[in-house]
């Protein structure tokens, strides 16, 4: 019961959030929305049991990856409150497209008889042990290649990034 | 010492006289009705409370409101009456030159008791906590464990437990009072909110007393006296005054800024900070939520704080305020790398994640601390202290706030209320990041004697309460975690007001190119002297060595600065630049 | 089980790592800086050699069983699982490994021991980086990957140390980093390199897929499996775009892939036009890198995999082997800069290697590997000697008469020359030492194999081997006491897993019986007739004849320009006094080059070559003396005949006779030819290039490399551009139609709407001037809305995906059959 | 209809979030705008990910490709910010709308 209030509550955290951030037209502020999405979510993770997967959310997104968003939106903007506006044709093209996306997947959703697990299990949490032990065995490789990755996107970051000569 | 004076009272003695008059009548006179309740009460309800054996019985309630919120309630007016009937004397004691003794003495018997308390409720806790400590999936809580609460309760109730099983005379079984009072407990959500009250609680004395002593020890260090009028001793309430002040100062927004970040952003610097402690365990079991990846939470709030700081920043459309801000930024993002990797070599060497796991791994006596554990683990803790200090923004790697280059930094259009919320969220991501210190690498709440010792010293004859308190000061207990917290706390209050700010490159260049390759060096080195330990057993000895060595070097340490701490306190006139108490006129 | 070769190894290949590893963090200062990080550099190296050293000598002290029961249980620890396939790290612990690593290990020592001198003239510091220290980092690093690329039992792990090889190669080529050129050279040696590499990922992925296996000698047997089943990869035809080639399964496919890396590495012939140019790096990274060791890689790659290699695969490898050493070759007489020439004799030198891989001469081809690693690597070193005592003039034009001032240098040059010439007199022998060089030992068994695939193929012996298959048991006792050899042999190069997998055993064993019988053989005499026994002829494909005949005037044509190339050096009169007055040989460099001289001669004489017959496993050592060319190659066809590639007795009898009077001469005739025409400088050359016609053509054709680059140049570089261009046109052209309706009727419209106005009343405007306007409109409106979809706005592209998208997703779920749609998600949403 | 949570509520909201997502992406001129419209469709993916990971699969693999997922938009995000300064520093604004010289 609480479970079901939590849900909604951090699911319309999330969505309000969301919302802020399509509609702000002050990029901080959308940025902003963006954190309290992000933190919104992570409580959604929390509460289906994903623990690790919230607090990584919370350290890599929130911690790390909107820092970095902040951070470029200080070091491009020109002048505080200056905010690119669409024009009307654009903004309601959008929204007719974001309506036909959502009516459309919503239906999707709905429509397939969702196979569920027995209620019974669903309360056995995933402990960081075992998803450490999967990363290390199963997914041994996909790991390795992440490693790789981020180390090319370090360098790929640093170098284009870099000053001029 | 001028005696403490209360200016509303001076004033206009005549007007504040028939206001205190009012004020005693109304305040006798609920106490009066109050007594009148207790006496109707108790006559009521005394065969009904002996005769409610179920807890769930509706009737407890009652009780509680009526029996016990009532002595209360008559408590606190007939308190209440007595301050306002002898509040010069109440002011002259406050500010009595004896007071300072006083004090110091209820100091040390309020900390005996309060250590005798925690000690009592740490071993109440834990023992109900026991058989579901272990368990993967507790159901609601308190303090992080399934406590199966009803029964324990009953049990106390049918005077299960000896030691509790004594009475008051005419107030009856004091279990069954016990009872009563804990019996909104059992309510999942009424024992959540009382431990984030007491978190809350907690965390605003933390900024309270840190503000306070901080300026005491800069007051020191620069051989004045600090802070001394407000309050009586030592301006002991020095932050109570300034927070009355805070309050009261007017909130200023900045036209030209973003209004609602700049409201918004003293919250996101303050909450991430409480966050924090939810996962923070003052003990085994005395933790809020006690989440298998407390230390990324912890690690990922403090990472969160930041934005609150950035956004102070912005929304201030202050120059100096947007480089504070990005100062911040990238201070933060850069030193969360070292620190991170640094927290990573306890777990590595406890083996687990779980922060009372890692603490209880360190219960053999302070040389089986992880900071004396081996080398690694001692550099690894400096460069956690080191990469906390600037994730903290404390000295000297206060950049982002650095008042002689940058006004205030991200401070400086902020007044009021909104200013201390900053501060509170400081003070209490000092005491998170002391705390994380204390645990992993200080051996957390466990004393620095090996906790076997306990069970030596305690036969089976001991008395309970004598049995408990040796188990509290030997083996375990939360004041010991927050007494090594404290420390910490204190070590970054000195580091502050010993060392200079350095400049912004400097710190990055401190990060990147001095922490980072140490930590990398020191994880590796780490994870090979663990395989080598368990691989040689000529690597074992050689463990031991060096665990007995730097523990040698720690104990050592300590030794040298109380000596020199003790040579300055017997020898402070006759040092260079004595306390400015000393060259006052009359001495 | 004792693991010491294993530990010894691994050592090896970590010390020159820890070399690296100082080298290149604390390299730069004291306690190392300028001359002790050299001394560290090369310590490191000899310690790899003393170990080397010590397994060599106590692998060769064991019998062949010993041998094979080691190679069987060496060292394997399981590193990890990734997913069905397990990664296991080890040791590929048998005589090619051996022999190879105390090459490797032997020939780096050397030449360590020579940059100590080389480098000491380079300064300290160039452009704020300190590159004396840097220098011998990298070849710890080289070393390193090297010697674990030799050591590797996994594929996998083989693919690491190939990639680390390549970028040590390219670190090194562009090791003055500061000069355009150098970087480009690095630059282009890792982008060739990458084509190939390409190929090699395709091979290693196919030959997981269907093996499941990383490990070399578990993918064999996999392999051999299914070749016999028919199953897995060989039950893969080829196929492009519903294009089938015929007569080729995937297995071919993944054999080249495989040979693509070697390709890249090995430079073969179109990739082959880094080597060249990789000259860029200092010499002593030419002499260990691109003449002696990395560029070998490629063919101890084929050497490795051989045993994944069909028939048709096998046959490509000949041919490009081929191609590449008659063309790089014929470029190398033209050539003036002396590295240069030699880095075209060693691409042809790899040509042959690779060449006789294709032609399934495995021994050969890697004794040819070993001698020529010997030679070259003294050749480089010399030319290193003559550069830095000439103030680094390159140009041979203007050298001559250096071999009174350098004189070590020139006589070890001069050994060199007729090595890689094949130096050796047909026929002439005392006792069992027979009189020659390496290159002619070793060259001329790799043409007597294809002489044999060229001529002699047919399968005279054939019948009777296969015959003997029918009394399978019978033969199997009777081959008992060799089968050993033929596992030691299986184990590196070949599948007794193959062939013990059915009656053509008992073939394969006849065959080594036989030649295990076999004494005394040597390159150009033998008894008669015992070659017939051991040719258990198959019928792999006969090489075509050209693929005879061009190595065969190869043979003649490289003594010559190394002969040129030595004449104009070290003899004849100083073409340019200032460098001739100026050049000195530096005291100390060149005891390398005469312990490099002394391992050639040794390994002519034959030092290697029972060691690597061993490790083709047909060897005997009864006897004490090796001389038997046994490919340890077997392969069969699809009818399921043997097809065990000639093992023929080098020359024993009249086919090898008249091989010996077709080239065993030919470096008397090509040096000869060479003395003739430069004996006075290059001045006759010319004269001759003048007076014959079209010869000038054809110099000028190999002086510009065949054009190899200018065509890479245009048709890579510039068909890229090209393309882009074509689509930048193409773009342009659609806008200008587009834009030119919606303005033509914009002004047909206008125009109209004028031509009304004119001296009409007011109120007609309102009409007419409207209607004109609205169709003016229209169309431009029509134009403008066909153009704004590509406006090259990231949102809109944005909008107009997720538009599409969703009206799609509306279109199947509201559209009546719905319903299937849902059953059919429902029925894969099921867990 | 909306009694306990399940599959379909994490769906649906995993749903809205995306439309959101392509919304932003669509609606902001500010380069990073897009970039943030990116990473709310990342977050609802990730949703999606964890919801079948808790109700179907039972198993970690969901939490482990959303893990997978974050670190790419780690990844992405950090490319994204230095591409975007290369556009500032060239172009003078982030307005994507700018940066259209390739523009047809």
């Amino acid at each position: 019961m609480i479970e079901d209030a939590a849900f909604y509550i951090f699911a319309g955290v999330s969505l309000f959030s969301a919302i802020a951030v399509v509609l702000s037209k002050n990029i901080v502020r959308a940025a902003v929305g963006l954190l309290g999405t992000l933190g919104g979510v992570a409580c959604l993770y929390f509460l289906a049991d994903a623990n690790l997967l919230g607090v990584i959310q919370l350290i890599v997104y929130a911690g790390g990856t909107l820092i970095l968003i902040v951070f470029g939106i200080m070091l491009t903007s020109q002048s505080p409150w200056v905010g690119f506006l669409p024009t009307k044709v654009q903004a309601i093209a959008a929204s007719i497209v974001a309506v036909i996306l959502t009516i459309g997947i919503v239906r999707l959703v709905t429509l397939v008889p969702w196979a569920q697990r027995n209620p019974d299990e669903l309360s056995q949490s995933l402990t960081v042990k075992s998803i450490g032990d999967a990363l290390l065995t199963t997914y041994l490789v996909p790991f390795e290649v992440a490693s790789v990755l981020l180390l090319v996107v370090m360098i790929g970051a640093a170098y284009l990034a870099r000053t001029e000569k | 010492m001028a005696s403490i004076t209360l200016p509303w009272v001076e004033r206009n003695p005549k007007t504040l006289t028939s206001q205190r008059r009012t004020a005693l009548t109304l305040l006798y006179s609920l106490a009066f009705l109050h007594v009148l309740l207790v006496i109707a009460s108790w006559a009521w309800l005394t065969p009904l409370s002996s005769a409610a054996k179920d807890l769930t019985d509706g009737r407890i309630p009652l009780v509680l409101i009526l029996c016990v919120g009532s002595v209360i309630g008559m408590l606190t007016f007939v308190t209440a009456a007595l301050v306002v009937t002898f509040y010069r004397l109440v002011g002259r004691i406050l500010a009595a030159p004896w007071v300072a003794f006083i004090i110091f003495i209820g100091a040390i018997v309020g900390i005996i008791l309060l250590a005798w308390l925690h000690a009592e409720a740490f071993a109440f806790v834990k023992n109900m906590a026991h058989p579901a400590y272990t368990d993967v999936n507790p159901a609601p809580k308190i303090f992080g464990t399934s406590i199966e609460y009803e029964q324990s309760v009953r049990s106390i109730y049918e005077q299960n437990l000896e030691p509790y099983a004594f009475k008051i005379p005419f107030v009856g079984n004091v279990t069954v009072l016990a009872a009563y009072i804990l019996w909104p407990l059992q309510f999942a959500i009424v024992r959540d909110l009382v431990a984030v009250g007491g978190i809350i609680g907690f965390i605003s004395i933390v900024p309270g007393f840190g503000i306070w002593w901080e300026r005491k020890i800069a007051g020191r260090m620069q051989s004045r006296m600090g802070p001394m009028r407000a309050g009586g001793w030592h301006g002991w309430a020095q932050s109570a005054a300034d927070g009355i002040k805070l309050i009261f100062k007017e909130d200023y927004v900045p036209p030209s800024g973003d209004g609602l970040l700049f409201r918004l952003a003293p919250y996101f610097a303050l909450v991430p900070a409480i966050c924090a402690f939810i996962a923070l365990p003052f003990a085994a079991a005395w933790v809020f939520r006690d989440l298998d990846v407390a230390l990324i939470f912890i690690l990922a709030m403090l990472g969160i704080e930041v934005m609150g700081v950035i956004l102070a920043g912005w929304a201030s459309n202050n120059k100096w305020s947007v480089y504070g801000a990005m100062r911040e930024a990238c201070q933060m993002v850069s030193y969360e790398i070292p620190m991170g990797m640094a927290l990573l070599i306890p777990v590595m060497t406890a083996g687990s994640l779980n922060l009372g796991a890692i603490a209880e791994a360190q219960g053999g006596g302070f040389w089986t601390w992880f900071i004396f554990k081996n080398v690694w683990c001692f550099a690894a803790f400096f460069i956690y202290y080191c990469a906390a200090l600037a994730s903290c923004k404390r000295a000297p790697f206060d950049l982002p706030e650095s008042e002689s280059e940058l006004v205030a930094g991200f401070l400086t259009e902020y007044s009021g209320f909104r200013w201390s919320l900053f501060f509170f969220g400081e003070y209490a991501a000092m005491f998170v990041i002391s705390g994380l210190a204390t645990i992993l690498f200080l051996g957390g709440w466990m004393s620095p004697f090996p906790s076997e010792w306990a069970d030596k010293l305690i036969d089976p004859n001991t008395n309970h309460f004598v049995a408990t308190i040796i188990r509290g000061v030997v083996a375990e207990n939360p004041l010991w975690f927050i007494a090594k917290a404290t420390f910490m706390f204190f070590l970054q209050l000195w580091i502050r007001w010993t060392l200079p700010r350095i400049r912004i490159d400097q710190v990055l260049y401190a990060c990147v190119q001095v922490l980072l390759p140490m930590m990398m060096v020191v994880l590796l080195g780490n994870t090979l002297w663990i395989l080598a330990v368990d691989h040689w057993s000529w690597m074992q000895t050689t463990d031991m060595i060096i665990n007995w060595i730097l523990a040698a070097l720690g104990v050592a340490v300590v030794i040298g600065m109380l000596a020199i701490a003790s040579y300055g306190f017997r020898h402070n006139k006759a040092l260079v630049g004595s306390m400015a108490a000393d060259q006052l006129p009359g001495k | 089980m004792n693991h010491q070769f294993e530990i010894c190894l691994a050592l090896g290949v970590v010390v020159p790592l820890i070399s690296f590893a100082i080298l290149v963090f604390f390299g730069a200062n004291p306690p190392f800086g300028k001359p002790r990080a050299a001394y560290l550099a090369f310590a490191a190296i000899a310690t790899s050699c003393v170990l080397s050293s010590y397994v060599l000598i106590n692998w060769y002290g064991l019998s062949v069983a010993e041998r094979t029961e080691l190679t069987e249980n060496a060292f394997r620890y399981h590193w990890a699982d990734f997913g069905n396939i397990s990664i296991d790290v080890g040791v590929k612990l048998d005589s090619l490994t051996v022999i190879m690593y105390f090459m490797v290990t032997f020939i780096a020592s050397c030449i360590h021991a020579f940059s100590i001198g080389y480098m000491s003239g380079h300064s300290d510091e160039v452009g704020g980086k300190c590159k004396y220290h840097r220098f011998f980092a990298y070849f710890g690093l080289f070393s390193f990957s090297m010697l674990g690329l030799v050591i590797s039992s996994s594929l996998l792990f083989l693919f690491i140390f190939w990639e680390l090889v390549g970028l040590c190669s390219y670190l090194l080529i562009g090791f003055y980093f500061h000069e355009k050129y150098a970087s480009d050279a690095g630059m282009k040696a890792f982008i060739t390199n990458r084509v190939g590499d390409f190929g090699f990922i395709v091979g290693l992925a196919l030959v997981v897929l269907y093996t499941g296996t990383f490990d070399l000698d578990a993918a064999a047997a996999s392999f051999a499996e299914q070749y016999h089943t028919g199953t897995g990869i060989f039950a893969e035809s080829i196929s492009l775009f519903g294009w089938h080639v015929s007569g080729m399964t995937l297995a071919t496919l993944m054999g080249i892939g495989l040979f693509c890396g070697a390709m890249g590495k090995s430079a073969q012939f179109p990739l082959h036009v880094w080597l060249p140019d990789a000259m860029a790096g200092p010499t002593p990274v030419s002499a260990l890198i691109h003449a002696a060791t990395m560029v070998a890689a490629g063919v101890y790659l084929v050497a490795r995999v051989f045993r994944l290699l069909t028939p048709d695969a096998q046959m490509f490898i000949a041919v490009i082997g081929c191609i590449t050493l008659t063309i790089t070759a014929l470029i190398a007489i033209v050539q003036t800069d002396i590295k240069k020439i030699l880095a075209y004799s060693t691409l042809s030198q790899l040509g042959y290697m690779v060449f006789g891989m294709g032609v399934g001469a495995w021994t050969a081809a890697l004794f040819h590997l070993m001698t020529h690693a010997f030679f070259k690597a003294m050749l480089f070193l010399g030319s290193g000697q003559v550069i830095e005592g000439c103030h680094h003039e390159k140009n041979i034009m203007k050298m001559g008469g250096l071999s009174r001032k350098m004189p070590w240098t020139g006589r070890t040059f001069l050994v060199g020359v007729l090595a890689i010439a094949g130096f050796g007199i047909p026929w002439l022998h005392i006792g069992d030492i027979k009189f020659g060089l390496g290159g002619f030992f070793s060259k001329d068994e790799i043409l007597a194999v294809a002489y044999e695939r060229a001529f002699n193929m047919g399968g005279d012996g054939h019948g009777e081997s296969h015959e003997s298959g029918g009394t399978h048991g019978e033969n199997e006792d009777h081959a008992a006491p060799v089968h050993g050899d033929g596992h030691a042999m299986a184990n590196v190069a070949e599948g007794v897993q193959l062939a013990s997998a059915d009656t053509n055993a008992s073939a394969l064993l006849a065959a080594q019986s036989a030649m295990a019988s076999s004494e005394s053989g040597d390159a150009h005499h033998a008894e008669h007739g015992r070659a017939d026994k051991m040719k258990i002829a198959g019928t792999l494909p006969s090489l075509p004849k050209w693929m005879f005949w061009l190595p065969i005037f190869i043979a003649y044509v490289t003594p010559f320009y190394m002969m040129r190339c030595y004449w104009l050096t070290f003899r004849g009169t100083p073409r340019d006094h200032h460098v001739h007055d100026h050049a000195h040989e530096i005291p100390w460099m060149w005891v390398p080059l005469v312990i490099l001289a002394v391992g050639t001669l040794v390994c002519s004489y034959m030092l290697f070559r029972p060691m690597i017959a061993d490790a083709g496993g047909v060897a005997t050592h009864a006897a004490g003396i090796v001389a038997i060319d046994g490919e340890a190659h077997s392969w069969e066809d699809t009818s399921g005949q043997v097809m065990l590639t000639v093992t023929h007795g080098s020359g024993m009898d009249n086919p090898h006779n008249a091989l010996a009077l077709i080239v065993g001469f030919s470096w008397l005739i090509g040096m000869g030819l060479a003395w003739l025409i430069y004996r006075n400088g290059p001045a006759l050359a010319g004269r001759i290039k003048d007076s014959v016609p079209g010869l000038a053509l054809v110099h000028h054709a190999l002086e510009q490399k065949l054009y190899f680059d200018h065509v890479y140049n245009y048709a890579l570089v510039g068909g890229t551009k090209a393309f882009g261009k074509l689509m930048g046109a193409a773009d342009g052209v659609l806008d200008f139609v587009v834009d030119a309706v919606a303005y033509l009727f914009r002004g047909i419209g206008v125009f109209a709407g004028r031509q009304l106005d004119m001296g009409v009343e007011k109120r007609d405007i309102g009409l007419v001037d409207n209607i004109a306007n609205f169709l003016a409109w229209i169309t431009y409106m029509t134009g403008t809305g066909l153009r704004r979809p590509q406006n090259g706005r990231i949102r809109t592209y944005v909008l107009l995906t997720a538009g599409a998208a969703g009206i799609a997703l509306l279109f199947v779920l509201f559209w009546p059959h719905s319903s299937d749609a849902a059953e059919v998600l429902s029925a894969t949403a099921q867990p | 209809m909306l009694a306990t949570i399940g599959l379909q509520h994490y769906l649906i909201l995993s749903a809205l979030i995306f439309s959101l997502g392509v919304l932003c992406m669509a609606t902001k001129r500010n380069a990073i705008g897009i970039l943030i419209g990116v990473e709310l469709v990342l977050n609802s993916a990730n949703i999606n990910l964890v919801g079948f990971s808790k109700y179907q699969t039972g198993k970690g693999d969901g939490q482990i490709f959303a893990v997978f997922v974050i670190l790419l938009a780690a990844a992405e995000a950090a490319l994204a910010i230095a591409i975007f300064m290369n556009f500032y520093n060239n172009v003078r604004t982030i307005d994507v709308d700018r940066g259209d010289e390739l523009r047809g």
